[in-house]
């Protein structure tokens, strides 16, 4: 149970937005929705914590997520523009580093599997910056499939990805949430999944 | 604990990767401490006095040049925010990533110094020292040099900025260093040189990672 | 009172240059600093003040 | 006590800063204005020829007073930086940056009147003097600090890593200053070094710490006058600011 | 040839809008060489006999450091490939790149020399000849390191690789340039050291921008 | 009048298209579709000559673009994954800088109309670091509106803009069209635009 009372942001002088009161329970997903430079990206970055709001404050299972600290971490998985994602390694190596870095470890079988599911079969061991724009993105999105987390903040997963993919990530969330998990995400595109809330910028 | 060696691990791997490196920093030490008998010349006696501070000049400039890239990478593939959201503390991690750098960069100059100090035509005695304070000396310019490179992350022009602000917090290491050697050689002793060295490599062991850390929290918001 | 004439306090015992360069640059520092410092706040200033007459005229 | 701590913090908000600061200011120009003519009086008339180093010591007037400020100066500043990290207050970050280009300055001083004076006494405008190579290391921090706060926009980041730069400094400071001594004295190599003042006259002292006086004053005048325009620069869009008869006029 | 000069604008305001990055080469320069005194010692001898050879190896490091930033940032955001694709000639675009370097790296160390020159206590005619060879050598400098920057452009590990690359084909013009000063010192007459650098430098001017622009179209391929 | 034949393009040992033909004439437009990874970026790099190809030949209005040279660049716009903005610089500086280097001029006046045609109004003079995704995309497309050219190649083009600013760049693309100009584009969703060729990797 994710809920946010009264947050502004204020990048410069703009104030993106003001008084945003939130609430994302378990099982349900929550589509940012905003024209570019709305805002949307700036509330991810202080949802996840990365950012502080200028003002108000963020609970996580009704305790502030500041005093949280590690425990709310811990729960929750934030994907970003960025790929977080080393061009000189590859898709295998990328993805059990990111898993030992979470204090997790995971089997090189599991993580072959995950990197099928998301279509990169054969490209295990070619070193990511070799790879196309989409398929950088599914080796960040093959996270999703590893880490265990109850949260999941996605800025623009959908980016670059091609309609197969899009199904695919579509299924993952759909299962994530049915399973009692939290997801936030933008897109400027529709998305048509169940329980979803939607929240404009 | 798992997660700083899967982090020195990742960072040995992604130096090996990146090949050249790790023997380039090497290079480059090897060049700029060559070019000073071309741009001094080449008097023996001229030059076995000057070779302490040369070799220790070159080796904290070979240093400093890895540093813009200690966070930079991390920082600019979003791998530095995963670190921030990592349930592990983040100290940890960065004294993870210290130590890293400092096997890639600092302890390769240890081991190549006693071969150019043969240039210079130091003695054994005075090769020992310097080898041992090199081997002091090059953890704590990976410590100062973390807090720096991460100040300057993500701005422009940090590579330059980044020697500014580190150079001067590098000059006790240096006189000390250099002077381990130079005192050896003028009979005066070492030892004093080289414990306050390693009284420094304490201090700045307890207190680089936590600044390191601090700013680079500052640098993500 | 040490001295005979201007030219001789003006030639500083011979020390004229180090005295008078020292003193000349000290003077100069601690005039332009103060000078710059208020060219900053005149500057902020008047853009404030742009500013409050753009918004009137917008709220006109 | 709860009184003293409300009133305390009260002051460290900018918005009820920034008018008390406006009243102090030319009350500083006055005392550094009096200190000033006073101690060039002294250190021009009063003051007697110095028996070994002609009328060419006249240069310790300044240079004194702008070496100890430029290393007070630093320990303030750093305070100011510690004080925000911890409390969080925004007028402490503030208070840093405007004293650095201030503190800037007087180690440029000391650098430039201690040169103009070397040459003279010592035959070169520089030497590797250990307190001339701290004080050197000192304007490059100062210059570190300048230029980390300029090379970042937003102004949170800035006070923040530059409070972290400045603490960094203030330990290190001590280190630089007594390593470097030791460099010099173990080499025993430069053929000069600053002789201990020649049991200076007590004229040449009161002129010195008068002058010391007027840097002081001076200081402070121009710091808070500094800390003031940045107020308004960060400050531009609050309430209180276009409430300012300054800005209405 | 107008793009020639929008170029140069264009890096010069990019220059200035960092602000910092002119002034702090400048400063890392000044930096470097004051480390030396602090590594060496400080008798004024020994410095004053060092100190061509340090004054010029600085300003090479110098002009080094920035020479990573020279096309890294055009080619990260993609701006390379747009003059590759301009209609204006590349070779003319990455001589105004080069130029542009040159006016925020190389000609603040010329000027600043004479004050670095006073610390190592260099007379003012010896500081002439000083100021003269880097007039002459940075220009140099820059142009050499243009195609360094190309060569290792978008390799892992570049910075590093990329001194390897230059500083070797650097030596002729740190020997020539500190050669004259200390022919001047020694009273030899700097004259033929001089010539010779002038001669580097026309012959580098007609064939770097070439070269530069060759390995250049190689890197974006 | 754009066209290939035979083109192939190979990347490590995979081929990615071998034999492939093409052609675009004035008027029309060409859709380059595909799944993640099959191609598509590697052809129009090829295609704008960042990239020779394996084999096959490429012509414009008849002859070969490698022969054709500048004369071929005059008359091409490329704008790939990277946005060839300077992070620096405002998104007016960014504007006519860039139309100096092509080697015309471009006066404020209009440099701010396209800008404000593609909604950056109030934000000419904020560095690009500051904008967010979307508006970063924009500045890049505003040099569409003022840079004059017959051959648009464009990679991607629709990614991270808001459905407002999707309306606008398809608007701005026939335009271009039907005044006789060429445009070859990829993207992941479907584009409704008349004139249309698709070719699927
Ligand atoms: C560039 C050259 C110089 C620099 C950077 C410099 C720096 C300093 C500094 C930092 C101090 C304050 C130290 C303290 O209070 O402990 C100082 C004090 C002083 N300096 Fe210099 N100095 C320079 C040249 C000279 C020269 C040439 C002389 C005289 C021949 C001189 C005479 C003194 C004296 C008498 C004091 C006061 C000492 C005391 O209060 O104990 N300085 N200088
Ligand atoms: N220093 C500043 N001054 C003024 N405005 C700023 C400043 N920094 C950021 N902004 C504005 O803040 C907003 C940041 O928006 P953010 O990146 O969160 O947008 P977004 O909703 O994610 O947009 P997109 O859909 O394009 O990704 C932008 O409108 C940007 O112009
Ligand atoms: N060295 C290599 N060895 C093997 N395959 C490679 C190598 N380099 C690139 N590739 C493959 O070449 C393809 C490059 O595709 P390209 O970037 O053109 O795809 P794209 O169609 O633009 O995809 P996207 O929709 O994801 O942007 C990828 O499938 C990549 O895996
Ligand atoms: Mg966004
Ligand atoms: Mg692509």
């Amino acid at each position: 149970m994710l809920s946010a009372t009264s947050l502004s942001c204020v990048r410069g002088e703009r104030h993106l937005f003001d008084g945003l009161d939130l609430a994302v329970g378990p099982g349900e997903w929550l589509h940012v929705q905003g024209e570019n430079g709305a805002g949307k990206t700036s509330l991810l970055r202080i949802l996840s914590s990365l950012s502080p709001p200028a003002a108000g404050e963020i609970l996580w299972r009704g305790q502030p997520i500041k005093t949280l600290g590690e425990d709310y971490r811990r729960e929750m998985l934030f994907l970003g523009h960025h790929g977080a994602v080393k061009e000189e390694l590859t898709p295998l190596e990328n993805l059990t580093l990111a898993a030992q870095l979470d204090g997790t470890s995971l089997s090189e079988a599991d993580a072959m599997k995950a990197l099928a599911r998301f279509g990169l079969r054969g490209r295990e061991d070619l070193p990511v910056r070799f790879l196309s724009a989409g398929q950088k993105r599914r080796v960040l999105l093959a996270r999703l499939a590893v880490r265990q987390a109850t949260l999941w903040i996605l800025d623009e997963p959908f980016t670059a990805l091609d309609v197969k993919a899009v199904d695919m990530l579509s299924g993952l969330i759909v299962e994530h949430v049915t399973g009692g998990g939290i997801a936030i995400l933008t897109s400027h595109q529709s998305i048509l999944l169940p329980n979803g809330k939607v929240l404009v910028l | 604990m798992s997660a700083v060696f899967a982090i020195i691990r990742r960072d040995l791997l992604l130096a090996m990767r990146r090949k050249s490196e790790v023997l380039t920093a090497l290079f480059f030490f090897i060049i700029v401490v060559s070019l000073f008998p071309l741009g001094i010349g080449p008097e023996p006696a001229l030059l076995r006095k000057i070779a302490p501070g040369i070799l220790w000049v070159a080796a904290l400039l070979a240093t400093m040049l890895g540093l813009a890239r200690l966070f930079a990478p991390d920082h600019a593939d979003g791998t530095l925010e995963q670190m921030v959201l990592s349930p592990t503390p983040l100290g940890l991690l960065i004294a993870g990533k210290i130590a890293a750098h400092w096997i890639t960069t600092g302890l390769p100059l240890v081991l190549l110094a006693p071969v150019l100090g043969i240039q210079f035509d130091l003695d054994s005695g005075a090769q020992g020292i310097l080898v041992v304070s090199l081997l002091l000396g090059t953890p704590l310019l990976s410590l100062i040099g973390a807090i720096g490179a991460a100040l300057t992350l993500g701005l422009r022009g940090g590579g330059v900025l980044l020697s500014l602000l580190v150079l001067p917090l590098y000059v006790p290491t240096l006189i000390f260093g250099a002077g381990a050697v130079e005192a050896y050689i003028s009979g005066t002793g070492a030892g004093g040189h080289l414990s306050l060295l390693a009284a420094l490599l304490v201090l700045g062991g307890f207190f680089a990672p936590w600044a390191t850390t601090a700013a680079l929290r500052i640098a993500l918001e | 009172m040490n001295w005979g004439s201007p030219a001789e306090f003006f030639a500083m015992g011979g020390y004229g240059l180090y005295v008078w360069g020292s003193f000349g640059v000290c003077a100069l520092l601690m005039i332009a600093e103060p000078i710059l410092v208020g060219k900053r706040r005149t500057s902020i200033l008047r853009s404030l003040r742009r500013e409050r007459i753009a918004e009137t005229l917008d709220t006109q | 006590m709860s009184n003293k701590i409300v009133n305390w913090f009260k002051y460290a908000s900018p918005q009820s800063f920034y008018p008390v600061a406006g009243k102090m200011i030319p009350w500083f120009w006055v005392l550094a204005a009096i200190f000033g003519v006073t101690g060039l009086w002294i250190s021009f008339f009063v003051a007697p020829t110095d028996a070994t180093q002609g009328e060419g010591y006249r240069i310790i007037f300044i240079h004194v007073p702008a070496a100890w400020m430029s290393m007070f100066i630093y320990v303030v500043m750093a305070t100011w930086a510690g004080l925000g990290l911890a409390l969080n207050t925004r007028l402490s970050g503030m208070m840093a940056q405007a004293l650095a280009p201030t503190g800037a300055i007087m180690a440029f001083l000391s650098l430039w009147t201690g040169a103009f004076w070397g040459k003279p006494m010592w035959g070169a405008w520089w030497v590797w003097d250990a307190r001339l190579t701290s004080a050197l290391i000192l304007f490059f921090l100062y210059i570190g600090f300048i230029a980390l706060q300029a090379a970042i926009d937003d102004a949170r980041r800035a006070d923040k890593a530059g409070a972290i730069l400045a603490l960094v400094g203030v330990v290190n400071v001590p280190i630089i200053y007594f390593s470097v001594k030791w460099w010099n004295t173990l080499h025993q190599g430069a053929s000069v070094s600053i002789n201990k003042a020649p049991a200076m006259a007590t004229t040449m002292l009161w002129g010195m710490l008068i002058m010391a006086l007027a840097f002081w004053m001076y200081s402070i005048a121009v710091a808070l006058t500094r800390v003031r325009a940045i107020i308004l620069e960060r400050e531009a869009h609050t309430e209180w600011v276009k409430e300012l008869s300054e800005v209405k006029q």
